[in-house]
């Protein structure tokens, strides 16, 4: 049996989704300017993270595996993924109208958010069982909207500060994550 | 040249100022390098001047290359002697130098300079440095052996060994370590002349440290070990207190000094590293933002509003 | 004019530094200069084999399944790409990992699909794809090389050395997340101050 | 009727796509699969071959039989898992009396130039001759040295052997 | 082979049919205006129209096509396509173009140690220029513009005629009301903003209006006229002739230039 503790410590800090394994940087950059719009990404990411790890698992254990055909596994999970998040809005869109509003906008994002394809492919790769996949995701998510979150409060504060005019937008923010990422060591080698 | 100068309010009135606070700070920080250069001999001197040179040219350069007037206001100093007392002794001296470079360009400079950075310079210096050369990064050399015998650090012994130390040598320093992180009565009498001079709030090495006795002692380890072994007390007065990374409100440095220490006990007890207090303190630097923003005094007569609600842009 | 369907990917909109796509990969495995070459590679096979069938396709997509069509036709190509890297380049197949199935997340190719191919025809899609796939080889090839330098003190690429060993004590931050997004960092802002500076002469 | 026709129009594109997607891949399945294979089984036999030169193999079940002239002297296996950032795959050769032969990994994705150092000889000849039970850090009361600077890859490695070779011995 | 085919099949048949019927069953009834309109919409989200976005002010145009005119953003032919959808009769949109009135090079009278901006620093004692009409320079009105068609070039600024588009987000950042909103075919503009008399203008200001009435006279069809010691042209009078440009002889005293024109050499100077 997986240590549940083990998986979610691991993917939100050790292993976080951003700051080491590199997924997810798109949206990284590109939505950590406010605080309020990272919040709303990272609950989207989260949700959609938790669904398709535990969607993803099934496909694979009960259709790739017994036919032998675990090469389309890209192929399946991405579309299952790519579905899954387009019946998501359409049905939020209809029936939760302010939530679509407000995390709606951010779903059509994560299709192509490589962090969600990525936890799945990180489940194979570990082996984890459906509820240990399950909480790998939902962490990776976590993981995800942490990192996001404290970018997005550097950014704000960055707002005000007479950064040189070479490093104004983009490569501050690299910076900054550079120097998160430096932070996050702190996590290496936790054992639980 | 009009001879008026005119700025707008709030005008202090007060003799306090930049400098002033800064060369107290260098001051408060004399017991321990005094302290750092007799256990570890003359060489470590070199150390702290090529730190601190490297880190004052550095910022001369990169202000001159922003355009900005470069102003002694000791900053730089401070950065480059804090960096200098969390190095191991025999540190080559071109790591030293590139440690306290990449501290000033890259967290301080590219951020704007003094008052901007989001992240303490002399703590991002040190982790780059182990992060780029953990070998001589982690390489102590035994207190008062002149011939640079190697040893380890008494948080070291603990993690990989279960060795202790007695409190007596930890309290003079007489262990192997960092060049200003070992004495803790040299680091006591600086922070506590700080604290006297009011220049530092006592409440943040209180709760920085008390969280740390408090946990281990909870988790059944020897508080008194943890709080006297490693850098927690020279992080606690000297770094947890920066006015410029940490949260500007009471409140919000309370927060920050126990997240400290609690991020501190993660990594000594199931960490990666024995020693965690500069990575305790860079995280919750990139906490700082947002504590500053969930811990907002209120405003008299003005309702508090919700702070994180998840909202497309310009609702 | 068609010749400018191939080379803005190169310079004017990389697709790195000036469209800002396509990050993941690039910092995850540049640590090496072989590892960087390999990747781009497949890359530019996806993004050229993509961006061809999907305007080809385009006028037979309804608007509903979209985008889980564009995505089966990007996904089919990289695992063909990753079959025969597996077969034909094991070593190179295991050090990449799972960074090979995830070009097809790679936002290049994606973004490169909806907002060209599925609007222009087929030549300069095919262009499009070349250009683009190019412009992010020469990103990846360019931040893999200083941080293989920076990093081991000197460069190989399969075998040959071309730097030798400079140095007995590199900085390994350069291997580690870090230094990856230094080094973007770094030549980002070397480029805006270009820019800067070209304005300012004008 | 004409809902069915809608939904059918939207559809079919999309399955069609699928089925050539589908053939397409198996096309190219087919004609690497000779390939992968040789490739993975040569990854196999070449460790195997450097851990108990001049011997053959038979597999039983989750591990390999060792035998020498036809006398089973031991067993290798493959023993895997999450290293510093990604999986490490090693083969281990353990003989009857419980004391390792060598091991031998197959791939790993760790730090180059740190954690990498992992299959050079003189980390991996440290667990030839050792029990099972001393195969722990040194400072965790075990025989191996760790590599210096990579301390996680070092552990990550030595915990992976020893958890499976534990489990080989007490199915053997 | 057939196992690969018939699973990816299956999938494609599940989904798709899913998608579809979804799409159908999910259907939220929208105008099909807005879409066309949001198509036509520059998409830039600047909210110069009053909206958060060009997304809700499509919907809102669709209840209230009188809006219209709020969008300044964009382009003649996407305006034609939007006056369409709504039904709208075609008319020729006014285009408008924001402009900095005033070239001096002011003269400080105190030192300034404040924030820098020009907000606060129009606080600080009364400013910090001899002129009290002068531009202080700090830039409110470029970080203000949302589309950076502001640029600073030495101690003045200039407007880029193909990125303005007159939505007056400056106007409303300039402490000193500076930046006024003509007519983007106007060729005559006053640049300078001083009520002061024409002798204390004379005094501290090299290119300030001194209100010497010259181009009053000059224009033949009384479309400037002097009020409170400043020039004001009546662009619905003006023809564009050119007369006051001439007229204004005392070179640097009274500017009043074609805007194109003065940026255009200032540019060069620079």
């Amino acid at each position: 049996m997986d240590n549940l503790l083990a998986i979610a410590v691991g993917s939100i800090f050790v292993h976080n989704f951003v700051l080491f394994r590199f997924l997810g940087l798109c949206p990284f950059f590109g939505v950590s300017k406010k605080t309020s719009s990272a919040l709303g990404m990272g609950v989207a990411v989260v949700f959609v993270m938790t669904c398709a790890s535990a969607i993803t698992w099934p496909v694979y254990t009960y259709l790739l595996l017994p036919y032998e055909i675990e090469f389309m596994r890209t192929v399946t999970f991405i579309l299952v993924i790519a579905a899954f998040v387009q019946l998501v809005e359409m049905v939020i869109r209809k029936h939760q109208p302010s939530l679509y509003k407000s995390l709606g906008i951010y779903l059509p994002l994560i299709t192509t958010n490589c962090a969600v394809l990525g936890v799945t492919l990180v489940n194979l790769e570990q082996r984890y069982s459906l509820i240990g996949s399950v909480v790998d995701g939902f962490s990776a998510g976590i993981g995800f909207t942490l990192a996001l979150l404290l970018m997005s409060g550097i950014r704000e504060r960055l707002e005000l500060a007479h950064v040189p005019h070479s490093f104004k937008g983009l490569p501050i923010a690299f910076i900054s994550a550079a120097l998160l990422a430096l932070a996050f060591m702190a996590f290496t080698g936790i054992r639980l | 040249m009009p001879e008026l100068i005119v700025s707008p309010s709030p005008h202090i009135r007060s003799d306090i100022s930049i400098e002033r606070i800064m060369y107290s700070v260098i001051i408060a920080l004399i017991p321990t390098t005094a302290c750092g250069v007799y256990f570890f001999g003359v060489p470590v001197l070199t150390t702290i001047m090529v730190c601190i040179l490297s880190a004052v040219m550095t910022e001369y350069v990169a202000l001159r290359l922003m355009g900005q007037q470069f102003v002694m206001d000791g900053s730089a100093v401070i950065t480059g002697l804090l960096l200098a007392l969390c190095l191991p002794p025999r540190l080559p001296w071109w790591m030293a130098a590139l440690g306290a470079v990449f501290a000033i360009a890259f967290a301080k400079c590219a951020f704007g300079g003094l008052g901007q950075n989001i992240f303490n310079p002399a703590l991002i210096g040190r982790t780059f440095l182990i992060a780029s050369w953990p070998v001589a990064m982690t390489t102590w050399i035994r207190p008062l052996s002149y011939d640079a015998v190697t040893t380890a650090t008494p948080l070291g012994l603990w993690k990989m060994q279960q060795i202790g130390t007695p409190y007596i040598n930890l309290a003079l320093g007489n262990v192997g370590g960092c060049i200003g992180e070992t004495s803790a009565i040299a680091i006591l009498i600086g922070g506590l002349f700080l604290i006297a001079k009011r220049y530092i709030d006592w409440r943040t090495p209180l709760a920085y440290i008390g969280t740390v006795g408090l946990l281990m002692l909870l988790l059944g380890e020897d508080p008194i070990f943890h709080i006297l072994a490693g850098g927690l007390l020279l992080g606690a007065f000297f770094m947890a207190t920066d006015y410029v990374t940490t949260p500007v409100t009471r409140e919000g440095r309370i927060i920050f000094s126990i997240g400290a220490g609690i991020i501190v006990v993660v990594i000594r007890l199931i960490g990666g590293y024995p020693e965690g207090v500069a990575f305790s303190i860079l995280l919750m630097n990139a906490f700082t933002p947002l504590i500053d923003r969930h811990v907002q005094p209120r405003v008299y007569g003005i309702k508090r509003k919700k702070i994180f609600t998840p909202t497309a842009d310009k609702e | 004019m068609k010749l400018d369907e191939l080379t803005k990917g190169v310079f004017k909109y990389n697709p790195v530094f000036y469209l800002v796509l396509g990050l993941c990969p690039l910092l995850a495995v540049s640590t090496r200069v072989d590892n960087a070459l390999g990747m781009s590679l497949g890359v530019l096979f996806v993004l050229v084999g993509s961006n061809v069938i999907i305007s080809v396709i385009k006028q037979w997509i309804p608007p509903e399944v979209r985008i889980p069509c564009f995505i089966v036709v990007i996904a089919s190509f990289v695992t063909i790409v990753d079959l025969f890297m597996h077969g034909y380049a094991p070593e190179l197949h295991a050090r990449l990992g799972i960074y090979v199935p995830l070009i097809v997340v790679n936002c290049i190719i994606f973004a490169r699909a909806e907002a060209f191919a599925s609007k222009n025809p087929v030549s300069h899609s095919l262009l499009d794809g070349i250009g683009m796939g190019i412009g992010f080889m020469f990103a990846i090839v360019g931040i893999a090389s200083v941080r293989e330098v920076l990093s081991t003190g000197k460069m190989t690429i399969f075998g040959y050395t071309l730097i030798p060993q400079f140095t007995q004590s590199p900085a390994m931050v350069m291997l580690l997340p870090p230094g990856a997004f230094l080094t973007i960092a770094s030549i980002m802002a070397l480029i805006n101050y270009k820019k800067t500076m070209k304005k300012e002469k004008e | 009727m004409s809902e069915l026709k809608r939904i059918l129009s939207i559809s079919i594109p999309l399955i069609l796509i699928c089925i050539i997607s589908g053939a397409t891949l198996a096309l190219s399945f087919d004609l690497t699969k000779e390939r992968i294979r040789e490739v993975e089984e040569r990854k196999i036999t070449e460790s195997l071959a450097s851990i108990f030169p001049d011997a053959s193999f038979r597999k039983t079940g989750e591990y390999y039989t060792v035998l020498v002239n036809g006398e089973e002297i031991g067993y290798a296996f493959l023993a895997e898992g999450q290293g510093y950032s990604g999986t490490i795959k090693t083969m281990v050769g353990l003989y009857q009396n419980g004391t390792l032969s060598h091991i031998y990994v197959v791939s790993q994705l760790e730090t180059p130039g740190l954690g990498t150092r992992i299959i050079e000889p003189e980390f991996t000849n440290q667990f030839s001759g050792k029990r099972i039970e001393d195969l722990r850090l040194r400072r965790e009361g075990g025989l191996i040295d760790s590599i210096t600077g990579a301390t996680i890859s070092s552990r990550a490695i030595t915990e992976i052997v020893r958890t499976r070779a534990e489990v080989i011995r007490n199915e053997t | 082979m057939i196992e690969a085919v018939t699973i990816l099949g299956i999938l494609g048949v599940l989904f798709g049919m899913g998608l579809a019927y979804a799409s159908k069953r999910f259907e939220v009834p929208l105008d099909p205006r807005v879409g066309r309109i949001l198509d036509a919409l520059p998409g830039s989200n600047c909210g110069t129209c009053g909206f958060a976005s060009c997304d809700e002010f499509a919907t809102a145009l669709v209840k209230d096509p009188s809006l219209v005119t709020n969008c300044k953003a964009c382009v003649e032919e996407s305006w034609l396509k939007i006056c369409d959808t709504l039904g709208l009769g075609v008319e020729k949109r006014k285009q408008e173009l924001a402009l900095v009135a005033c070239s001096c090079d002011s003269v400080a009278k105190f030192d300034y140690d404040g924030v820098k901006s020009c907000a606060v620093a129009a606080l600080s004692g009364g400013g910090f220029t001899t002129c009290k009409y002068a531009c202080l320079g700090f830039g409110d009105c470029v970080k203000a513009c949302p589309f950076g068609a502001i640029e600073k070039r030495g101690y003045q600024f200039f407007v880029d005629f193909d990125k303005c588009i007159g939505c007056g987000a400056c106007v409303d950042a300039c402490p000193r009301g500076l930046i006024k909103i003509v007519d983007k075919n106007a060729t005559v503009f006053v640049r300078c903003n001083s009520r002061d008399t024409g002798k204390t203008v004379a005094k501290i200001c090299e290119s300030g209006c001194i209100a010497c009435k010259l181009c009053e006279k000059a224009c033949e069809q009384h479309a400037i006229r002097i009020e409170n010691n400043l020039a004001i042209i009546d662009y619905d009078r003006c023809t564009n002739c050119g007369k006051c440009i001439e007229a204004c002889k005392f070179g640097t005293i009274l500017s009043i230039l074609p805007p194109r024109k003065a940026v255009a050499e200032a540019a060069q100077e620079a």
